[in-house]
């Protein structure tokens, strides 16, 4: 510690009016352990520089030592709130690679939880962001309807949280006999919760203060920084990978891409309000139109990647989730990396943060939705 | 653009790239003399406009190492891949591309962490996981004989 | 009249007869001292505990839980348990803390509940002090109490701690504005400043429906500038817990953080026992123009019984507030009370003495 | 005048979100038999886990405390965390031929992952996965089992 603010007084000085406060590793607002290292001038933010790591896990090492079956289960550790889309990210890229066809009911599977999965992600930010800005009843309703979509996944593949649920070929399990019933009991009831969550948060006059105008970020700026998802679609930077690269069952479905223009922490938090609408309309165009068949095809028993180098990008509940692998024919994967949507829309922070308060740095931080494995890996 | 048009247009711009249609996305291996100027002129060439960098990962090879950079244009929507490969393993290093594309500072930042290339003119060429005393764990050679147990 | 049978004027007047028929007036005075001020610790200490029960379960029921069921039945010995476990944690001293103020930050927060509870008058004849300034003496004294808060945001020697207190300063030096004034407001109204009178002058009606339109704007505006003053959600910058971790109480610990913590739930006591006796008439029963039989029921309920379902009421209405709103920032708490609360307060002024000069009260 | 009827309808919108927010919360605390939480430890005897839940691998056995474990070491080599280590022994059958049967499946609750690789790759369906999901111990030896209880044999007709 000693040695870092040494290094900032060398380089970067502080002048006399500012003092440096560390915002984490340990602080309600940072969602997990970030750290920000703020410096201030009375509550005003100058500086925002994040440092991370604290809980690095090496996934992209670890994946160089498993078999491509075996690292999907890690990447459920990474955004643990989209674990599906980045299971699903894997199996698409090993499939992508084999020139595996999987049948249509895998497809619509996937689609389904991937939407059940934003869902269960965007009322767990909600919640969370409602918690930032001080309304602590939300953070209750939030999980109290979470827990109805994790009993979904739960009663399908045994886990609520780090499904494992996609294999390359396929899906693990057959969908429950209960599941339609209960993903339309969930739906019904939900589509009467949004509205509440609008009245209680959105509506809100004090919130709107908090949030219209707050923390910009510009269109330019948000592809500039790599900004995807909810949080640079409310920039106007049109980067939804299922609307412009559709994988799955996304190209028969029809749904708008939840867009904003002003960039400012109210758009963020719109645009995510609408993707529940957009997630909920999916589902329901999917949910009766499930085609019987196969939920998985046979895959080898080794599975041998070719040669080469594959990409496939997935939209995760955060934005653009990327794998790339790396293969040099072997059973194990040569390289792995994992582009994580958190990773790049972190360090937009510092570039928006500056000349706003603390109080607005959390507001900012709640609609920017970080979950710290992702960022650390 | 399309693929096709793309490689023809970037093989004829430059020569020496080695520019092919790869399994998946158009790919270019640039010599690392050129990267800067090649990947700014990406940026900057209106019919080209890679305004967006997707994602920058480094890859550790025998002799030597690579660091690849996906790019996307917002306008045209064509997608690029670009290779760059270090001279040798032992002092890897490249010019930085932070300053065409912001994002680059991070991604920079972690691979220069994680495998040890050294990117010059990188404003601010801090680690960004692990400590300075810290190997660096993604490339191949890398022992760790407390934390990884060899089975 | 009915309201005779529960005045405790009797009883104190005979334990003072008592008294001082067996020893000097002087003693007498202090042993009377004495009584009054172990009541009163009793009472803080008692009711902080019940409040702090009570939040705990009125949150919970807001966010559909159930609070605290283990400890006791429904959970009821739960802050007990809290309180005898805040007791025996170690003091932390950080290092490098101005060791003198930081002792000091506490004693003088819970000192300002003691201070203004002398004068609430709980029922007939439950009043400690009766001066005729009562309303001058509480708006004064308790703006110590920020004092306090930013003795601890200093001496902690804590940036957040520094933040935190800061802010509250600055938060309650403009909200008193508006509790002051508000209380004005209702001191044109009643013509008095001595709080038992006030009391008594609402005995035919409540000062709420015989100020009519003033009165009630002056009510709402106190009850956001008390809200405002004691710290609580949507104004609790001060503690701000996601953006301060805890704000000004951050190196605080034991018994030491159970001081700001009582002192809160006091405070929360002292601004709602304020809006019963200035607007909804202190102790005195509901009373409905000329309807008899029902202003006869209303005069069996004790007064004592009256008084504090009135507070509970208000309280339960700031509960209700903190566990809705969102927090609001520092910048928009001040335009709050510059731009808003403090025109609405002028203009209520003019109305009320308008009213009162030209008698449109009943 | 404009702008004075501008603050005055600010305010009164400002206050109409406050109350209608209020209403949420009012609904909910004024229905409080609708509680969501649970008193965990008290329902246990009525709390049921869905079928596929994932808690443990176990290995079940009939009345006759017959396994279908043939000791292949698929599972172990499945397992992605090394959780699973299966020693084998070699014994003489009946007919006098050599044969290698499981003679200790070790599971470490403490490294498992519960992604059910093991369970799915498993040829014979030996081992399946648990519903008890209370998995703290006082020590962490605690957390080493062996799934196959001891004296058990394998299944008749359980292919090699």
């Amino acid at each position: 510690m000693a040695e870092i603010i040494e290094k900032l007084v060398t380089t970067d000085e502080i002048k006399a009016d500012e003092y440096l406060v560390n915002m984490g590793p340990q602080h309600p607002s940072t969602h997990g352990v970030l750290r920000l290292l703020l410096k201030l001038e009375g509550e005003i933010v100058h500086n925002v520089d994040p440092h991370v790591g604290y809980i690095h896990s090496g996934i992209e090492k670890m994946t160089e030592a498993l078999s491509y079956p075996q690292l999907i289960h890690l990447t459920d550790r990474m955004d643990y709130l989209s674990s599906h889309m980045n299971n699903e990210a894997v199996c698409l890229c090993i499939e992508n690679a084999l020139q595996v066809e999987v049948p249509e009911r895998v497809k619509y599977i996937r689609t389904i939880f991937d939407e059940l999965q934003r869902l269960a992600s965007h009322q767990l930010w909600w919640c969370a962001s409602g918690m930032d800005l001080g309304a602590l009843t939300a953070f209750f309703y939030g999980l109290r309807d979470r827990e109805d979509i994790l009993d979904i996944f739960e009663e399908t593949c045994g886990a609520r949280l780090t499904l494992n649920y996609s294999v390359p070929g396929g899906v693990m399990f057959d969908l429950h006999p209960n599941f339609q019933r209960r993903v339309k009991d969930f739906i019904k009831k939900f589509k009467k919760k949004i509205p509440e969550y609008d009245t209680l948060l959105t509506g809100n006059v004090i919130f709107q203060e908090r949030s219209k105008g707050v923390g910009i970020l510009s269109k330019e700026d948000a592809i500039a920084f790599g900004v995807t998802g909810p949080t640079g679609r409310a920039s106007g930077f049109s980067c939804d990978i299922r609307k412009h690269h559709p994988y799955s069952a996304y190209p028969l479905v029809n749904f708008n891409e939840a867009m904003g223009s002003d960039g400012d922490t109210f758009t963020r938090w719109k645009v995510r309000m609408d993707e529940m609408w957009e997630s909920i309309s999916i589902i329901e165009q999917l949910i009766d139109n499930i085609p019987e068949g196969d939920y998985a095809v046979k895959m080898k028993g080794v599975i041998k990647l070719p040669e080469g180098e594959f990409y496939q990008r997935v939209e995760t509940a955060r934005g653009e989730f990327g794998v790339f692998i790396v293969s040099d024919g072997k059973k194990n994967p040569y390289r792995v990396k994992f582009r994580s949507p958190g990773f790049s829309n972190l360090f937009a922070i510092n570039h928006i943060a500056k000349g706003w308060k603390i109080a607005d740095l959390v507001a900012i931080m709640a609609t920017f939705d970080l979950v710290i494995p992702d960022i650390d890996r | 653009m399309t693929n096709e048009q793309l490689i023809e247009h970037l093989s004829n711009a430059y020569p020496d790239a080695v520019a092919k249609i790869g399994i998946q996305y158009p790919e270019i291996i640039v010599g690392k003399e050129m990267l800067h100027a090649f990947m700014l002129k990406l940026k900057s060439d209106p019919t080209l406009a890679f305004d967006y960098l997707v994602c920058e990962g480094g890859v550790d090879y025998p002799t030597y190492m690579q660091v690849v950079y996906h790019l996307e244009s917002t306008t045209h929507k064509h997608f690029l891949v670009v290779k760059c490969n270090t001279e040798n393993r032992e002092t890897p290093a490249l010019d930085t591309v932070s300053d065409i594309w912001p994002t680059a500072e991070f991604h920079e930042r972690e691979i220069f962490d994680l495998m040890g290339i050294v990117f010059n003119n990188h404003h601010d060429l801090r680690r960004l996981f692990l400590d300075d005393s810290w190997g660096f764990p993604l490339r191949k050679d890398y022992k760790d004989d407390i934390h990884v147990v060899e089975r | 009249m009915a309201l005779e049978k529960y005045d405790f004027t009797p009883i104190t007047q005979s334990i003072h007869e008592g008294l001082i028929s067996n020893m000097s007036p002087l003693l007498t005075t202090i042993v009377e001292w004495t009584i009054i001020g172990v009541i009163y610790l009793l009472f803080v200490a008692v009711f902080g505990l019940l409040l702090v029960y009570v939040e705990r379960k009125v949150c919970a029921a807001f966010q559909q839980r159930m609070g605290p069921m283990r400890v006791g039945p429904w959970g009821l010995l739960q802050t007990i348990a809290d309180f005898i476990k805040l007791l025996m944690k170690e003091l932390i001293t950080p290092k490098s803390v101005d060791k003198f103020l930081y002792n000091l930050a506490p004693f003088i927060v819970i000192i300002v509940p003691f201070l203004t509870i002398s004068v609430i008058p709980f029922g007939p004849g439950l009043q400690a002090l009766d001066f005729d300034i009562g309303i001058f003496f509480v708006t004064a004294v308790s703006s110590v109490g920020v004092i306090g808060v930013l003795l601890a945001g200093w001496a902690s020697n804590n940036k957040y701690s520094l933040i935190g207190g800061m802010r509250s300063g600055a938060q309650i030096v403009s909200y008193e504005l508006s509790v002051g004034m508000s209380l004005i407001t209702m001191v044109i109204l009643a013509g008095t400043m001595q709080v038992s009178q006030i009391v008594a002058l609402q005995r035919d009606g409540w000062f709420l429906f015989k100020g009519h339109i003033p009165a009630i704007i002056a009510f709402f505006v106190f009850v956001i500038a008390g809200t405002a003053e004691t710290n609580r959600g949507p104004f609790d910058l001060a503690e701000a817990e996601s953006e301060l971790t805890a704000g000004f109480h951050t190196e605080y610990s034991g018994i030491k953080f159970a001081f700001f913590f009582l002192a809160e739930y006091i405070n929360l006591f002292i601004v709602s026992a304020m809006a019963t006796i200035v607007f909804l008439g202190g102790w005195m029963p509901f009373h409905f123009g000329s309807w008899e039989g029902f202003n006869g029921v209303m005069d069996l309920i004790p007064g004592i019984i009256w008084f504090f379902a009135k507070v509970f009421g208000i309280i339960f209405l700031i509960m209700w507030f903190k566990w809705t709103f969102p927090r609001l920032r520092i910048d928009q708490i001040l335009t709050l009370e510059w731009k808003y609360l403090l025109p609405i307060n002028l203009f209520n002024i003019l109305l009320m003495a308008t009213v009162v000069l030209l008698g449109w009260h009943w | 005048m404009n702008s004075f009827f501008q603050y005055i309808t600010e305010i009164f919108k400002g206050v109409w979100s406050l109350i209608s927010g209020m209403r949420i919360t009012a609904k909910y605390f004024f229905t409080p038999w609708k509680h969501v939480t649970q008193q965990y430890p008290e329902n246990r005897d009525k709390l049921v886990m869905f079928d596929r839940f994932r808690g443990e691998v176990i290995m079940p056995h009939n009345e006759n405390n017959e396994h279908k474990c043939t000791g292949c070491g698929i599972c172990e080599l499945n397992c992605p965390n090394g959780s699973i280590e299966i020693i084998s022994k070699s014994i003489v059958t009946d007919e006098g031929k050599k044969k290698r049967i499981l003679d200790k499946h070790i599971y470490h609750l403490s490294m498992c992952t519960f992604c059910n690789l093991c369970i799915k790759s498993c040829p014979s369906d030996a081992i399946i996965m648990g519903q008890k999901f209370e998995h703290a111990y006082w020590n962490r030896t605690s957390m080493t089992k062996v799934l196959n209880m001891p004296g058990s044999k394998i299944m008749e007709g359980i292919k090699e």
